[in-house]
């Protein structure tokens, strides 16, 4: 066991499984010299070399394209997008061949690789750098898309994402980089990706959400239980594929079911959720399944991004408005 | 050879002349008499297998189908230098080259025909499938020649991509990747004019194609891309190159798209005939035959005979083909992910459901 | 009036627009001496000039990227995207820049421009000719999606569009290009974007879908009414704003809803319609909104491509399990 | 000039020594005194904003911001030659450019506090806003460039790119589309040495980035961006070429950024101290202060006073960005459309009652 940030729990992660497996290369932009604009790959360059982790030119469809060639020749390379607002010029090669190869090939060629991308807003940052565009991944095909909500999963989830043969995009919850310091247990384990995780069991509502947000509705937790409202806090862990077993069960226990999510609401996490919720266990829901999100707007920069946000207040508002529904 | 070529000198490198004529002897590529016969004879067979293609189509046995009609002088080349340990990375106009690598016509027609069985080549290996979205293949080629230099492999890479597709963005980040790494990475550009209707002129300023390797401080070099043994030629030096760690190497191979982009294209809307025409005398096929009977190497008997053979070879691949089993559902689900998540397999569930209900009520309706 | 199919229509307001108003400009891959693969932009050339309607470069960022500029400097771009799986290398310019330049700068500059996207499955194409990917559109804030169904619409939707100060999606339903022929009026007309359209009235369940699967569900619904189900098909028409109103005021009616698509299942559009079923009517609600979709796979190639799509059954499967529920 | 400077000749055009005396008095731009004195002081009012800043952001009253520290040469000949009529667009390290077409140091400093209404110019026209993702504006300045051409106007576009831009996509597509269709664009790549940490080594194997112009077939040359009057010189050469129809044009200004990437960058990490301290011999400022020292036109003493102003003026105008009102929460759905749809109306109403409900929330809990 050792107490770590989310930042030294990746860098462990990375740092076991370059040890381990010399076919796992990391590289982006400023992730070897500089070890990353966040310090997540610091020292890794100096430990494994320039070949083995290193920067790349700034072009981003030329970080995962050929990650793709890599790939599929037999190496396992951990990509790091720098801000998910710089993740678009690579959405042809995520859509068309990343998560195509396999199906494409009908098995034959695979793309084993892991699509780091630091995401979601509250640090104050300019315009690209607080966005939070999951369910976009999420409706790709063939993509499976994971984020962890503390240092331990964040290891624990990496590993076994640099470890499966599917195309992962691991979205790390920069907020929280450095917020959360934990016990986290050293040396190889992993978390199977997929799976949901029961932060919190409890009885009036259950609420869904990954990444930073598990954190605010902790805060949102404290305030209900005052007025009296148990809540079921579920991480997801993996946006896609989503664990519908633990929210089916929840439900049938709860009747209530709340998603709290980042990003843009139409088209969003929430909906899918609901509908899953009520595709699932409609006849046990005593209210409509409901969504706290972003608004259809573009993450306002600092001084506005408050107004866009999901506090604990706003998740609240939306608890004691399901509860009492 | 990049030297003297080096695209800022604007020569087009040229081995034989229309005729059939070598007009430098010293330029010939190193190779026998015996393996340009046999590059001949592939030639024709993509050729026999293109035109039949396009009757197929006609008659509705086979979906849109792009044609190597006119460039087959590229792939032929490609494939008498290319071997085992390397990798092939296509567009989708390198029948011959995908063939020498063991991909099989009826594959290639199952594609075609619509089965992703088609991209699954069972007898070659480090072939990529053919790449639908223009350009974004070359970073993949990037990536392989990445891979071969760490692991100090003595692989080469073969990468294909036409004039419109310079024109993307990924083309620009691949060659730029392989320039900074160094890899050994052969991109050949068949200019063959035209991308779809839009002529290389509509898609860049640039003196040529092959000057846009200074951008990358690659070597680039500008081919005749229907004369086999200056493309030959060029792709024996550029091994060479990248054998000495002097990779990537960026070529343009100049040819004529004779046939329709794809079988549901009509070139007529526009290309002149004239310049039809002035292409057809240029025609790859044309000269390494008239070379080849300069030579006592080959004959129109000879010719007559094996396109016979040929004709019936690709029949019974395409019947082969047309004979392939049904396309069951649960071959939609089955390669998305390397284990099946049990969100997929709910959905397989259901849709298996609703088959069982639909021939249901299929039957019910019939009843009544 | 004039009788045309949806590709006629289309061609018919671009040359309205382009006659009427000087700063229309008509421009992508093959649109000008070709008139575009599907020749919807056939003779707009010769007529308008090649400094108006134009072939560009193979390049969709560029396409789009350039339309950007033009429009800010006071320009109509109407751009095409050859087919919907070649958008994706523009995503950037689309998701980082079209959509948020006016919120960007507060309202100073504006992107007028409209981006043609023949979408979907169902003629046979190879790979990437076939996606339906309008909800990961209908999530980006800032654009606006809108598809026709009918050869009426086409024309009265894409003038609205041309327009619209806004950048508009507009997405072709190229299954049913020439399919259903239709009198349009001759001249000038639009149809407001962002209103769905009643196109059925019926009781027992509300269909809601958009563009080629509107000729589906009514192939359905005629099997549905000899089974004495009566179905109200909404057309949405617009994917991004969703006409709330249109749906909340049916549900209320007919207590039941089923949103039909071509595109993945999670995270699409039948999800964010379920969840605004709830939003607005959960007590009406008699039966758990529902989704016929494509599945969470890559649209398979032509011989595998009727295992993917939504025919009349199973729509009809769909609309009796819900009116039996 | 663009004959001789051609790229493939390896030469860097300069006009200035590193000690301020001009090395060939034919190659001077034209520019009368006074003006050169004009752009030295608007250099050093950039400059001294930028130092202020970066100690605002150590105070934490701005958010990261990018300096332009080193670079100042080039924006001081855009700002030079620049017109009203004429269109910039910048990347984000172009600030004396940018206050030259009317935007305001409030307007910046607005944008780094994290106001949107730092992007909203009100007395600049045709400047478009800071862009963040890398080499994205490229292509809306090619499109301005249609636009000008279309409507024969006799309009410019200035556009800006880092070194590290050059890699990207956008960059390829940009200057093909601009060169294809022959707009009035000057590309301007300020190639200070590197993209946050990566220096341009690892961007491209390329001999030079002014090199890439022949990729496009469009006029190249590189310049000491660091010596005012050949940045002053190659962009007048470049604007006549473009008024001729020659455009586009692509410039690689040879530059160095003396700060770090930004205000949360610290360059210690990737350089070392004798590659700054070489950089600093060739710093923009001095190199113009003392030329025009030599020639008796400033002296250190205008120099001291005119920098108290200057620093009066930045804090003035910081003040006031500091005072902008408060961040109302309509703002962030007014803008998204050119008429707000009811979708988002709802959810705009729908967070003013959650702002009501909190208010009354709070206030009871503070009752308790
Ligand atoms: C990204 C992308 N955009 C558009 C298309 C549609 N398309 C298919 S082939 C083609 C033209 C390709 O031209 P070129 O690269 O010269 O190859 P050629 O067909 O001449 O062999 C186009 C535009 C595509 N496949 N991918
Ligand atoms: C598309 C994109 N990718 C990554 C980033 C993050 N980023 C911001 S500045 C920068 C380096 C830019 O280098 P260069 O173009 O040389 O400009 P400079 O900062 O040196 O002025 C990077 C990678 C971004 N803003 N946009
Ligand atoms: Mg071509
Ligand atoms: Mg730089």
């Amino acid at each position: 066991m050792k107490i770590m940030n989310m930042v030294g729990a990746i860098n462990d992660a990375l740092d076991i499984k370059l040890n381990e497996d010399k076919n796992v290369v990391v590289f982006g932009e400023d992730v070897g010299v500089e070890g990353g604009v966040f310090r997540v790959t610091e020292g890794l360059q100096k430990k494994y070399g320039v070949d083995r982790v290193f920067d790349s030119p700034l072009a981003e469809s030329g970080i995962v394209g050929t990650a793709i060639g890599m790939a599929i020749a037999g190496l396992r390379p951990v990509v790091e997008m720098q801000f998910c607002g710089f993740i678009y010029p690579a959405m042809n090669q995520i859509i068309s061949h990343a998560t195509r190869m396999r199906n494409r090939t009908r098995g034959q060629l695979e793309t084993p690789m892991v699509i780091r991308l630091p995401y979601g807003g509250g640090i104050n940052a300019l315009e690209h750098h607080s966005e939070s565009m999951e369910a976009m991944f999420g409706h790709i095909p063939g993509l499976k898309v994971v984020s962890p909500s503390t240092p331990h999963d964040a290891k624990g989830m990496l590993i076994a994402a640099i470890e499966s043969n599917d195309t992962i995009l691991y979205m790390e919850p920069k907020r929280i980089y450095r917020a959360i310091k934990q016990e986290v247990k050293t040396g190889k384990f992993t978390i199977e990706l997929g799976k949901a995780n029961v932060v919190t069991p409890g009885n009036d509502i259950t609420v869904v959400t990954f990444g930073a947000m598990v954190r605010e509705v902790q805060k949102a937790m404290v305030m209900a239980k005052e007025m009296g409202i148990s809540v079921e806090l579920i991480d997801l862990r993996s946006i896609y594929p989503i664990d519908r077993e633990t929210i089916r069960n929840s439900i049938k226990k709860t009747g209530r079911i709340l998603t709290v999510t980042e990003g843009p609401m139409s088209f969003g996490l929430g909906a899918e959720i609901s509908q899953i919720a009520i595709e699932e266990a409609f006849l046990y829901l005593e209210a409509p399944p409901a969504r706290v999100s972003g608004y259809d707007v573009i993450v306002p920069l600092p001084k506005g991004e408050h107004h866009y946000m999901q506090d604990a207040y706003k998740i609240l508002y939306e608890i004691e408005r399901n509860v009492k529904y | 050879m990049f030297t003297e070529y080096n695209p800022i000198n604007k020569l087009m490198f040229q081995v034989m002349d229309n005729h059939g004529k070598i007009i430098n002897d010293k330029l010939m590529p190193e190779v026998s008499d015996q393996r340009v016969v046999k590059a001949y004879k592939d030639m024709l067979f993509a050729r026999t297998a293109d035109l039949q293609i396009v009757n197929y189509q006609r008659q509705g046995r086979i979906f849109t189908y792009p044609p190597n009609y006119g460039q087959e002088a590229i792939s032929g080349a490609t494939a008498s230098i290319i071997e085992e340990k390397d990798w092939l990375v296509p567009a989708f106009r390198e029948m011959g080259a995908m063939l020498s690598k063991g991909v099989t016509l009826k594959e290639l027609f199952l594609l075609f025909m619509g089965y992703e069985e088609g991209n699954a080549y069972k007898n070659a290996k480090k072939v990529l499938p053919i790449s639908v979205p223009i350009a974004s293949q070359l970073l993949h080629a990037a990536g392989i020649g990445y891979e071969i230099k760490y692991n100090k492999k003595k692989e080469l890479v073969y990468a294909f991509v036409g004039d419109g597709g310079t024109s993307e963005g990924d083309f620009h980040e691949a060659i730029n990747f392989a320039g900074v790494w160094k890899v050994p990475v052969i991109f050949i550009i068949q200019n063959n004019q035209y991308g779809i209707s839009t002529p290389v002129s509509m898609q860049t300023a640039s003196e040529s194609l092959a000057i846009k390797a200074l951008a990358y401080g690659v070597k680039g070099i500008q081919v005749d891309g229907n004369d086999y043994f200056a493309m030959l030629k060029v792709l024996q030096e550029s091994k060479k190159a990248c054998e000495n760690g002097e990779g990537p190497i960026l070529i343009e191979a100049v040819t004529y798209r004779k046939g329709a982009h794809t079988t549901s294209d009509d070139p007529t809307k526009y290309r002149t005939k004239e310049e039809e025409e002035s292409w057809h005398k240029k025609d790859p096929l044309d000269r390494l035959n008239k070379y080849l009977q300069d030579k006592g190497l080959w004959s129109d008997k000879e010719e007559e005979k094996i396109i016979e053979q040929f004709k019936k070879e690709v029949d019974r691949q395409f019947i082969e083909a047309e004979n392939f089993p049904e396309y069951k559902p649960e071959e939609i689900f089955k390669y998305m992910y390397s284990e099946t998540p049990q969100e997929l397999k709910d959905q397989e569930h259901k849709l298996m459901e609703f088959y069982r209900w639909k021939s249901e009520k299929i039957a019910q309706t019939s009843k009544k």
